[in-house]
């Protein structure tokens, strides 16, 4: 095993947020081992949560990840509801599962331009990253700022989508629709991006349910689990929406499954702008009282929990946050083992580790302990492959 | 941050690219806070940048590591490690005050 | 039958069950019989293990393992103490692979060492942390009077 | 592979048709929706200095400093650590003395010096010297109590002090007279003066 750690571009990088370390270890082309260190960007989140109230905690959590900002301050609300049993207003439920969707929406989109971009595809990652910016429109008008919106709270939601902001919501979801139905076809039909994509980075079935994998890396590979279905919350069983199930369990189904998720967030969009009744927005919860809770909430990577035990106070006594990249990154030690480097940067890109990080990964030989590749040299390999595949099929 | 590079606010209009390693680049943009564990890796990163070199922080998190400042993992802000020399303050900015701090580094340089 | 009837029916006296919710189901069992309540509800009832969760509630380390059953949606979790201050626990790496990061943190958080399990390294704290500094635990009268400033 | 090229040239075509997709930021400002959570600002007028927004600020980006001798407390919010929540404007007690604005170019050179600071006068205890209020807060107190504030001799004070009915203050060495109860105190003091009242 190699024990050095040769960095040659950090684990930071310009581009990327969240960072994280993987180091490869190769014999000739093929992918031999695979390590991950993680621990760059621990911020002490849930000792934090203690010493803050529960109103405050909500921002806390939203700060986890920039991306899915939402998906945290959503469990955590309802670990909370579940302590104390508040009943949340209609309205508010319908207005979370906007929120919810919208955040989905941008999140799937932001990944498919980088998994564009990492094969080369920069197309793609123009076009994800044009269409995503009338989502973050929708988000400053309804919430006040693009990202970390600072919508929910313990019993409901801070401010109401206005009546008159409704037509103008419709309009703009119908156009990310068309976009999105344009993308994913985009993306399905082009035989490059199959040829590319197609039987590369197999998470089988078995070992998808042996590493607890969740969110769209478990559906890829044939494991049906939403929590928005079986677990239904907010106003998730008031609307309609399918299920999208996959068996193939390869990079390319994770990214059809995100592609064809977008499109039943737009409908559950849609139809919770139409039905949503009128009424109050908050129960104002002020006591929650002692005892343990549990809230789920699917994200746009999988499943968040939160478990939240509070002793009366205003502080909470413990507060356990479960991201859905901790279950899903150790999959990809199973599913990169066996491919060429040149398809490392695009597998793992694939679990959607909290904005890719595989340009943090380094390529060590197993004789020489040398570092032979930086992140940014996978993503050429990976980006060279596809311009081969490509003067092939012309 | 990765808006600025993307057809709505396209930076390279400004002649500002996205370069794949610090060796190559004039400006440092600190997005987070600096842990314990990376805050050695970041020190480094930033002696890598050639000179001259302008560093801009972007977001509260960067400028003072808002609420993170009572975690037992965090040790100093981003400008007592190295030097700022801009701040583009807000939770997160607005990619246009992003763009306007950049531009607002340039001008320091003239 | 019922999930709670088919856990009461397997194990009997040796669980304690609460149920808080119709989906929220809480089991307290002895340190000894953890593992094979886990395994069953795992390998047997086929639950997804979601997260364990660590708790220093003074005398002892407390540790929940969130299991999800996504069929019906109900959540079991199931308690155990690891009285202080020999914090000793068996792996459940063995049986459910998806614990191996979990069981990492809770050690270099609580300091629960984990019999058996393959590699007890740090996973979020630093390299250069102190050795024997738990950041979760809660702090105890004592050591609140040798530093109170702590 | 042709299906995929006829898209793309579509794409290009509309991109043609609907003119540049990208914004002439500097040139034109971008249109700012209303409720934008932008850089919060103090209004010293409405402001009256009663640490509401302290207590609920998530990441404690406002700070607050007792000077006795000038009998001033400054409120200080600072950007760089502010997240923008708009929590301290929904706990305001008047509502006004800290709103969010639409200002989102906040980038500077000195993140310490981009602050926005209320001060407001303080009433010192006339025993012991200790802050009791921002006289600003009582007579916001004493309006809303409305003649509630009867029952209370600090607001009641406060009032009488704004109508301009009070007279100079009697200098005593102790408050334990029945005459200290029409005194500027703090609890303490006030506690004390009930206690221990001699004719």
């Amino acid at each position: 095993m190699a024990k050095e750690k040769i960095i040659p571009i950090g684990p930071f990088h310009p581009l990327l947020e969240e960072p994280e370390y993987f180091k490869f270890f190769v014999e000739g082309e093929k992918v031999v081992d695979a390590d991950v260190r993680i621990g760059y960007n621990h911020r002490g989140i849930e000792k934090l949560a203690e010493s803050k109230t529960f109103e405050q905690d909500v921002f806390l959590v939203e700060r986890i990840c920039g991306i899915c900002s939402t998906s945290h301050p959503f469990a955590f609300v309802q670990a909370a509801e579940d302590i104390s049993g508040t009943q949340v207003p209609e309205r508010a439920q319908y207005i979370r599962t906007i929120i919810g969707e919208l955040e989905r929406i941008h999140s799937h989109l932001l990944w498919v331009g980088l998994a564009g971009h990492f094969i080369g595809y920069n197309t793609v990652f123009m076009w994800a990253w044009k269409y995503r910016e009338p989502v973050l429109d929708i988000f400053e008008v309804i919430s006040g700022n693009r990202n970390h919106y600072g919508m929910f709270k313990v019993g409901g939601v801070r401010r109401d989508i206005k009546e008159q902001d409704i037509p103008g919501l419709l309009k703009a979801i119908d156009e990310v629709e068309k976009f999105c139905s344009m993308l994913t076809k985009a993306v399905m039909d082009d035989p490059v991006i199959q040829a590319r994509t197609k039987g590369i980075g197999i998470l089988k079935k078995q070992d998808a349910i042996d590493l607890c994998v969740v969110g769209p890396v478990a559906r890829a590979s044939g494991i049906e689990i939403d929590i928005r279905k079986d677990h239904p919350y907010a106003a998730y069983d008031k609307v309609n929406f399918d299920k999208i199930v996959m068996q193939d369990g390869d990079v390319f189904s994770k990214a059809a499954i995100r592609l064809l998720e977008t499109i039943e967030s737009v409908k559950i969009i849609r139809q919770c702008l139409k039905k949503m009744p009128q009424g109050p927005i908050d129960a104002d919860a002020r006591d929650i009282g002692i005892g343990e809770g549990i809230g789920q909430h699917e994200a746009p990577r999988g499943e968040v929990i939160h478990y939240v035990r509070s002793n009366g106070s205003n502080y909470p006594e413990r507060h356990k946050i479960r991201a859905p990249s901790f279950m899903n990154v150790p999959s990809f030690k199973r599913t990169v083992i066996g491919q060429s480097i040149s398809d490392a940067a695009l597998i793992t890109a694939a679990v959607d580790p909290c904005y890719c990080c595989t340009e943090r990964m380094a390529v060590v030989d197993r004789d020489t302990n040398k570092v032979l590749f930086t992140g940014d040299d996978l993503v050429r390999l990976c980006q060279e492959k596809t311009e081969k595949i490509k003067g092939n099929m012309i | 941050m990765l808006d600025c590079l993307t057809p709505r606010h396209d930076v390279e209009r400004f002649g500002i690219t996205l370069v794949g390693s610090p060796r190559h680049a004039d400006i440092l943009l600190v997005s987070g806070i600096v842990n314990r564990q990376s805050i050695e890796k970041f020190r480094h990163v930033y002696e890598e940048v050639p000179k001259p070199k302008l560093v801009v922080a972007v977001g509260v998190c960067a400028c003072s590591a808002d609420m993170f400042r009572d975690s037992y993992n965090f040790v100093k802000p981003v400008d007592e490690i190295i030097p700022v020399d801009v701040y583009v303050p807000g939770c997160p900015p607005k990619p246009e005050a992003i763009i306007s701090g950049i531009i607002k580094a340039l001008e320091k340089i003239k | 039958m019922s999930l709670t009837e088919q856990i009461k029916n397997k194990f009997g006296d040796k669980i304690e069950m609460l149920q808080r919710s119709k989906k929220r189901i809480y089991i307290t069992v002895a340190k000894e019989n953890a593992k094979e309540v886990v395994r069953y509800l795992f390998s047997d009832m086929g639950a997804r293990f979601s997260i364990a969760t660590g708790i220093d509630n003074r005398t002892a380390i407390e540790i929940l393992y969130h299991m999800a059953f996504d069929k019906n949606g109900a959540v079991v979790s199931v308690r155990t103490l690891v009285p202080k201050p020999e914090l000793k626990m068996p792996t459940f790496t063995d049986i459910i692979p998806a614990a191996e990061w979990i069981e990492r943190e809770i050690h270099e958080m609580l300091g629960v060492e984990f019999v058996g399990h393959p590699g007890l390294e740090r996973l979020l704290l630093p390299d250069d942390w102190e050795e024997g500094v738990y950041p979760y635990r809660k702090k105890t009268f004592e050591s609140e009077k040798e530093n109170p400033e702590r | 592979m042709k299906l995929p090229k006829i898209r793309e040239l579509g794409e290009a075509i509309k991109a043609l048709i609907l003119g540049p997709y990208t914004s002439k930021f500097p040139l034109e400002q971008p249109v700012i929706p209303d409720g934008f959570r932008g850089k919060p600002q103090f209004y010293e007028d409405d402001c009256v200095g009663c640490l509401a927004c302290i207590e609920v600020c998530p990441a404690r980006a406002i700070e607050y400093v007792d000077d006795k001798k000038k009998k001033l407390r400054t409120l200080t919010h600072h950007q760089d650590i502010c997240i923008y929540c708009q929590q301290c404007e929904k706990a305001c007690i008047t509502e006004k003395g800290i709103m969010l604005t639409k200002e989102y170019d906040l980038a500077t050179f000195d993140r310490r010096k981009s602050i926005t600071q209320s001060k407001k006068e303080l009433v010192i205890c006339g025993h012991c010297g200790e802050v009791v209020a921002p006289i600003d807060h009582l007579k916001f107190l004493a309006k809303k109590v409305g003649h509630l504030l009867y029952a209370n001799p600090t607001l009641l004070i406060a009032r009488h002090d704004e109508l301009k009915l009070l007279e100079a203050d009697q200098p005593s060495d102790s408050p334990h007279w029945r005459s200290g109860h029409l005194k500027m105190l703090c609890p303490n003091c006030r506690r004390e003066i009930i206690l221990k009242e001699q004719w």
